[in-house]
């Protein structure tokens, strides 16, 4: 530990400035290296459509690496995000246009719940949210008798999404402004403080004052929120909403929160990363089509790589014991 | 000590890299993306499946007849990533291609084809198409078609079966697929068209297998549990549960005497059904829907098509199956065994040979 | 998720010892949730408790419990192996192709079944030393390693499902001894195996030890990583083992062998009371845990409970007993992560 | 006496820092080596050298005359030298037994299997020898810490089995957390050690030193400033050589003289009970009056202090707080009726471990010096939280610096002044302030502690020592079994003797 301890204070404060830079740089290596075999990719219309794709992850990415900022873990992401796209459908009869909003609303508030539920009963959140991932797919298929309804066409708002600024989809955009408001959010209040004090130390954040179950609440609500947002997303590209919409993104968003530089154990990370981890995951899951290998190996190349990368992108100086 | 874990890190990092750059070299990278316009692309839910390795023969064989090579995307039964792959694929600019896919689930296939069309590629869809939309009405014709097999005809026929194979009297249990696909609620419409014309017949429970051998194995265990000896058969909607319903039945030496029907055709399949563990299944001939599929979709990208022109029947139909027994089982297996070489030229002649016509209105909408 | 316990424990002021009756009732606790959820099912449908009945939840619960056995052994530590269904798919095609098969003329009887079993040993050491020497999170390697786990079985698979000959194989499932396949039998055995290993041996009681506090061991100049390295090695054979049964129960190889095994897996272990932040629990526990999961899906079933309906209440169940069983632990500076 | 242990020229750094200037070492057979110093003088280095915990950079370890490089702490084991940690080394979902033999090869646990009743026989001659009556079954975690505290020295003395010749036993000040009866026990241990063992003790406690070892060693900055027989030197001498000046005598200054039995104090406890640990507790503190709590471990002193903090689990009872109830359930509530509380544990419970020092400091109140209470002004809390480390005359080179790279003493100041920014705090509660803090750092300590009294703030203290109570304290309240025992108004010119103190105690 002693060495470790030593390493970390000969570089200080620019050495950890430098690391939060380490997923940009694999980023740019990454992108340099796959469009050799497909220039065509870095076209306007090849980053439009590719950015269109990665935002559901990139949303759900950046939700889920709160949790993670503070130590646990929120495993039920995909399946909000599935049912929230699946109520917008149910809901579009009673709330009209507002169906979004109000599904958006409701995902927190089921975050919130969790989130109680987790820190109030002291369960750990893997289990916890196991258990809810497990009730919100069961509701999304109940609901939906797991068949693919269409988005109704005047549903302004999933239309808007749908559509794009120029060459920029309208669905990064919000992406981006979300990111953005939560960054601000993380550094200039008292939550951002909290929840960061809660990932470094939750018992002298305890003994300080800190009222670690609203953070918790608080964490829980914002990751469900932007899973609902990832839902609405989805929803947005194909215009169905359907139970199994958001598939396997669960593990992909994981992967991309860890190679986005956010230490498992917690308290160490940032939102911007995390969107850079999420843009890394996204195009390692097509770098298998741009190389043109052959399909069978493409679960091998994304593990593989994904592997590469988190060796490459997670702060070791900071982590003491790793688990 | 933080030293040394460095210098192993980067070993490891070396050996991975290795290990990624190798399995880059392994596969050839031919099919690597240049700007090729024309090309022929497949999509697949998975690689590691019989079904769509022989799908992938037919679509091979097409390739192969108008001297290309198809390039192949697996999307392991992910829709999103369906659609970031095609995205990659069209980046380069692909106007003039031709793509046949499966869409993972309905929720997808507005996605595909727009995307699709977008890019100026053409576009023949198999299995999955929601109910409302058609080739002709989306994708401002650049949908060429879509093709599939008659599902409720496959459940009416695996259901007939069990009747006679019951005299028309017992109990029997169903596994259902992913009730969201056309195919899992088409059979088991089928199904009930048997049911109400076999009223001996009783169906005591469904459940859903999700088209998966080991669900389909368990769910059948506690059925056998749960009924005993009183089930007299399991109408499975494809073979995968099927061969889990078999495997369980196995497990209690009541295999041959539980009658089990399936749907698809495979491999094992057949051979249970000669072995006389399954009654039937019914045959959909993944070679000839890949080739037909792949043939129709590079007809209209060079031109020997116009969709607009085609009619509805032509855009939008069913492919011949044919139900297997033991009585029949033989010329299937050898058709497997070598199975016929597609070439373009052959199909162009007449792209509906096979075709059972056009898929009837309301099939596609879950009940 | 992992460092909470070590913080339980430093506090001085906590832990203190209860009375020992309340103790024992505690561990009690899955064994008479269990007893209740029987009881409860036997009311609804009247046929719930019955031989048939029982031996076939035995032969559902053969697999889960073997694997979530192996996998107590990483969440011991305080760490996860998240590989399972990778390993059993690239285990299931390679028995499914190198003993006697219908797609090639391989036939390597037993040495087919070691060699298997080997994959998940290789599998498991790679998770060990990625996560133990590359000091990365053993959840995020391990969640590579299910991919390519994955991988490795698409490309393996041949053109159509290879289906297993091997009498060895197949026997696991055909073979019934007092109406009970081998495989239960086998299940017993990994079971029993497991907890002589986590009792009786110095790895076992090390992997206890370093989910109690790992700093200390690593400050005793202990050889931390081997053990941590052993226990994934075991995970990964045990996973391996699992796709072997897995496979014998189908007759043949199947890439998707393993889809849907690993959340279970976790939930049964935590049910059981083996609890993520590690040192506590065991294989017994995680056993009767994957037990109580499979009385809860077949008395479901059962009741006539919907397939989707059936995700909700086993979910909600699970929340419960968890929350139940582990409510006495509650402290107002208690850390769960 | 024949040389067992000796350090040539050894050096060590770690990046800028000296830990070992060509330091000299000679450790006789069967002597007992005090070894003293100011945190950060390289005594702890030096102890994890001998444990196996770090290397040298250069310099050689002669162990009978031998070269050895002891690379492990295992290896230290198996050589025969031996650690008591500050901090407790046991693992607590284990048995007392594995622990005890948790790094010494046993005959029960040959071949890597457990024979568990051979190997609670082994263990329970351990513990016979040092006379207490543990099971070793129980898991430690079930164990009192004072029961830990004596499994640990069981654990070391264990050493004795594995070689033939005397072993060397470090002892890393193991009396900063035992109560005087187990210092007693620990004491007498060493006594009857001394005839076959060499010990090298380390302590802040200076009479301690003087009282248990034949020899003292003085060390600042990684070099040996004095090596005397312990007759020839006396506690003064021995502070300045430490510390390096003369030790001001500080007369007993206060404020305004304050009466406890003032119509309406500060603070007033009622009858106040948790669980078992203290019953019908009643207490007042004034304005600015400093109550020094002191009792043996359990005595209920700590556990007072985290109740009124809100820490503790199962409370009743009346707190007042200026005439407000203040009986929180929680400590954020504490926080938000004005309370503060250093922990003892301060690893666990003071720091952020990997933040920086204004991190730390401004992560309760930082919001206070924001233009709002909800958004952050890190100019503004910067500012403030720098101003108040040079007040506690924090050491280090910035406030960016990560808090875990200070003296034990510099992050007491932070802890504390993270408590201090505050502009509405009404009272401070202290648990063991001074623990692991060496001399000059506890005075500096003090000095910040009594300044504040002096702004009116009240402080409750649980004290290390009676000294120290005395020292610091204007009332000491002296704790047994959850009850008080006595009460010293020092204002008042009571001034008790330690055995009054230590006869309350025990």
């Amino acid at each position: 530990m002693n060495a470790t301890k030593s390493l970390g204070s000969n570089f200080g404060v620019y050495a950890n400035q430098a690391r939060g830079l380490i997923p940009l740089l694999v980023l740019i290596l990454l992108v340099a290296g796959s469009s050799l075999f497909a220039p065509g990719m870095l076209s306007m219309g090849g980053l439009s459509s590719f950015f269109t794709d990665a935002a559901p992850l990139l949303i759900l990415v950046v939700g889920s690496t709160l949790p993670i900022l503070a130590g646990s873990i929120d495993l039920s992401v995909a399946g909000v995000a599935a049912l929230a796209g699946v109520l917008i459908v149910q809901l579009h009869p009673i709330f009209g246009v507002w169906a979004t909003p109000v599904v958006l609303c409701g995902a927190a508030l089921f975050g919130a719940l969790q989130g109680y539920v987790h820190a109030k009963l002291q369960l750990p959140s893997f289990i916890t949210t196991l258990a809810t991932l497990s009730i919100v797919t069961g509701l999304a298929l109940l609901l939906s008798n797991a068949t693919a309804l269409p988005i109704p066409d005047d549903d302004s708002i999933v239309g808007w999404i749908s559509g794009s600024l120029g060459p920029v989809p309208n669905s990064i955009i919000v992406v981006i402004a979300v990111t953005v408001i939560l960054a601000v959010a993380l550094r200039y209040t008292r939550f951002g403080r909290d929840l960061y004090a809660l990932g470094a130390g939750e018992r002298t954040a305890l003994m300080s004052g800190v009222n670690t179950i609203k953070v918790r609440c608080v964490v829980f609500a914002l990751s469900a929120f932007c899973a609902g947002i990832g839902g609405v997303l989805l929803s947005s590209i194909t215009g169905f909403s359907s139970p199994s919409i958001a598939g396997n993104l669960l593990l992909l968003s994981i992967v991309g929160v860890v190679l986005g530089g956010t230490a498992i154990s917690g308290g160490v990370g940032g939102l911007g990363s995390a969107l850079v981890g999420g843009i890394i995951t996204s195009w390692l899951r097509v770098i298998t089509v741009m190389v043109g290998v052959a399909p069978t190996t493409q679960n091998i190349v994304f593990g593989v790589m994904a592997l590469i990368a988190v060796m490459l992108t997670t702060d070791r100086a900071k982590i003491g014991i790793v688990k | 000590m933080a030293s040394n874990a460095k210098a192993g890190l980067k070993l490891l990092a070396g050996i991975l890299s290795a290990t990624a750059f190798i399995g880059g070299i392994l596969v050839n990278p031919s099919t690597a993306i240049a700007a090729a316009p024309q090309k022929l692309i497949a999509g697949i839910d998975e690689t590691a499946s019989e079904y769509w390795a022989e799908y992938l023969r037919g679509v091979e064989d097409i390739a192969q007849s108008v001297g290309t090579k198809a390039t192949v995307i697996a999307d392991n039964y992910q829709g999103d990533q369906l659609l970031a792959q095609l995205g990659a694929i069209y980046a380069g600019g692909c106007t003039g291609c031709s793509l046949v896919t499966n869409s993972t689930s309905n929720a997808y296939v507005k996605a595909v084809v727009e995307r699709s069309a977008r890019s100026g590629v053409y576009v023949v869809t198999v299995w999955n198409r929601p109910e409302n939309l058609h080739p002709w009405d989306t994708g401002n014709n650049k949908w060429v078609a879509h093709t599939s097999f008659d599902g409720v005809e496959s459940g009416y026929l695996q259901g007939m079966a069990l009747c006679k194979a019951l005299k028309g009297k017992g109990q029997i249990a169903a596994i259902e697929g992913v009730p969201s696909t056309p195919p899992a609620f088409q059979r088991m419409e089928g199904l009930k068209k048997a049911l109400a014309e076999c009223p001996g017949m009783k169906l005591v429970d469904t459940q859903v297998g999700e088209w998966q051998e080991t669900k389909a194995q368990t769910i059948s265990r506690t059925w056998l549990a749960r009924y005993g000896d009183s089930l007299n058969g399991i109408f499975a909607s494809n073979d995968a549960m099927a061969r889990g319903a078999v495997a369980a039945l196995r497990e209690k030496q009541l295999n041959g005497k539980v009658f089990v029907t399936g749907s698809d055709g495979s491999k094992v399949g057949l051979d249970m059904v000669k072995s006389g563990d399954m009654l039937a299944t019914v045959m959909n001939d993944a070679v000839l829907q890949g080739a037909i599929s792949m043939a129709l979709a590079r007809a209209a990208a060079v031109g020997d098509i116009q969709p607009d022109k085609l009619t509805k029947a032509q855009r939008d139909f069913y492919l011949k199956q044919q139900l297997v027994t033991k009585d029949n089982v033989d010329q299937f297996l050898a058709q497997k065994a070598n199975a016929p070489k597609y070439n373009y030229a052959d199909i162009k002649k007449d792209f509906w040979k096979y075709s059972q016509g056009e898929i009837p209105a309301g099939v596609n909408a879950a009940k | 998720m992992a460092n909470s316990n070590s913080v339980r424990h430093e506090g001085i002021h906590f832990g203190r010892s209860r009375p020992l009756s309340l103790k024992t009732l505690y561990n009690m606790g899955p064994v008479i949730a269990l007893v209740l959820m029987v009881v409860v099912f036997q009311v609804i449908t009247g046929s719930f408790v019955s031989i048939g009945n029982f031996k076939s939840i035995l032969e559902a619960a053969a697999v889960p419990s073997i694997l979530a056995v192996g996998l107590s052994f990483v969440i011991l530590l305080g760490a996860i192996d998240l590989s399972m269904q990778g390993v059993i798919a690239a285990t299931s095609m390679t028995l499914s192709l190198l003993v006697a098969n219908g797609i090639n003329g391989n036939d390597f009887g037993f040495g087919g079944i070691v060699i298997a079993i080997m994959v998940g040993v290789g599998f498991g050491a790679f998770n060990g030393v990625l996560h133990v020497v590359g000091k990365t999170p053993s959840l995020i390697v391990t969640l590579g390693t299910w991919f390519i786990g994955l991988g490795v079985a698409a490309v393996l698979f041949p053109d159509r499902v290879p289906a297993i000959h091997e009498r060895l194989v197949l026997g696991l499932s055909s073979v019934h001894i007092a109406g009970l396949s081998l495989i239960v039998y086998l299940a017993f055995a990994v079971i029993a195996v497991a907890y002589l290993v986590l009792k009786y041996t110095r790895v076992g009681r090390m992997i206890y030890a370093i989910g109690g506090d790992e700093a200390i061991i690593v400050a005793s100049g202990l050889p931390v990583k081997r053990y941590k390295f052993i226990a994934f090695v075991i995970s990964g054979a045990i996973a391996a083992l699992g796709g072997v049964v897995l496979s014998a129960q189908l007759g043949n190889g199947n890439a998707d062998i393993g889809a849907g095994q690993l959340f279970p897996a976790i939930s049964a272990a935590v049910v059981g009371g083996t609890l993520l932040s590690g040192g506590r629990g065991g294989a017994l526990q995680s056993a009767l845990g994957a037990l109580m999961l499979e009385v809860l899906s077949n008395g479901l079933i059962q009741i006539g409970a919907g397939p989707y309906s059936r995700n909700i209440i086993s979910g909600a169940v699970i929340l419960i007993a968890v929350g139940i069983s582990s409510f006495h632990m509650r402290r107002k500076l208690r850390i769960v992560k | 006496m024949s040389t067992i242990l000796e350090l040539k020229n050894v050096n060590k750094r770690f990046g800028k820092v000296v830990a070992l200037d060509n330091f000299n070492l000679e450790l006789r057979a069967g002597e007992v080596l005090g070894l003293v110093g100011q945190n950060g003088s390289g005594k702890s280095t030096l102890m994890k050298m001998l444990a196996g915990l770090q290397g040298p950079d250069s310099g050689e370890i002669l162990l009978r005359g031998q070269p050895v490089r002891i690379r492990s702490a295992a290896m230290a084991t198996s050589l025969g030298i031996g650690m008591v940690h500050q901090e407790q080394s046991l693992v607590p979902n284990l048995t007392v037994a594995e622990n005890i033999f948790i790094d010494k090869p046993n005959d029960a646990t040959r071949g890597g299997l457990y024979r568990w009743g051979a190997l609670f026989e082994a263990a329970r001659t351990q513990l016979d020898k040092i006379g207490v009556d543990i099971r070793p079954d129980a898991l430690v975690e079930e164990l009192s810490f004072a029961e830990r505290q004596q499994v640990e020295l069981a654990k070391v003395l264990a050493i004795e089995e594995l070689v033939d010749h005397p072993p060397i036993i470090l002892f890393d000040e193991p009396t900063s957390v035992l109560n005087p009866d187990e210092i007693k026990i620990l004491f007498r241990e060493i006594q009857r050690l001394r005839t076959r063992a060499s010990i090298v003790f380390i302590s802040h406690r200076l009479d301690e030193i003087l009282e248990i070892s034949d020899r003292v060693l003085v060390m600042t900055n990684g070099v040996k400033v004095a090596d005397k027989q312990v007759d020839a030197i006396d506690r003064d001498e021995l502070y300045t050589l430490m510390v390096g000046h003369e030790r001001e005598k500080k007369e007993r200054e206060h404020t305004q003289p304050v009466q406890s039995s003032r119509p309406n104090p500060r603070l007033r406890i009622r009858k106040l009970t948790d669980g078992n640990k203290f019953k019908n507790l009643d207490l007042d503190v004034a304005k600015g009056e400093i109550v020094g709590l002191v009792g043996v471990q359990g005595s209920g002193a700590e556990e007072l202090c985290r109740t009124i903090f809100g820490a503790e689990d199962s409370v009743t009872g009346e707190i007042l707080l200026d005439d407000v109830p203040a009986l929180s359930q929680g400590p954020r509530q504490a926080v938000s009726n004005g309370i503060a509380y250093l922990p003892s544990n301060r690893r666990l419970e003071g720091m952020l471990a990997g933040r920086t020092l204004v991190q730390n400091m401004v992560v309760t109140y930082g919001l206070e010096y924001g233009r709002s209470r909800f958004l952050v002004d890190y100019k503004a809390e910067e500012a403030a939280a720098t101003q108040w480390m040079s007040r506690l005359k924090v050491k280090a080179t910035s406030g960016k610096d990560r808090i875990n790279r200070l003296s034990g003493g510099n992050q007491q100041k932070v802890v504390l002044g993270k408590w201090l920014m505050s502009k509405k705090l009404k009272l401070l509660l202290l648990d063991h302030p001074s623990r692991g803090l060496d001399p000059g750092a506890r005075d500096d300590l003090f000095e910040a502690i009594k300044e504040q009294a002096r702004q009116g703030l009240s402080i409750v203290f649980v004290a290390d020592t009676s000294e120290e109570a005395l020292e610091l304290a204007d009332r000491v309240i002296v704790l047994r079994d959850g009850q008080i025992t006595a009460s010293y108004d020092l204002q008042q010119g009571v001034i008790p003797s330690q055995e009054d103190i230590l006869r309350a105690m025990i």
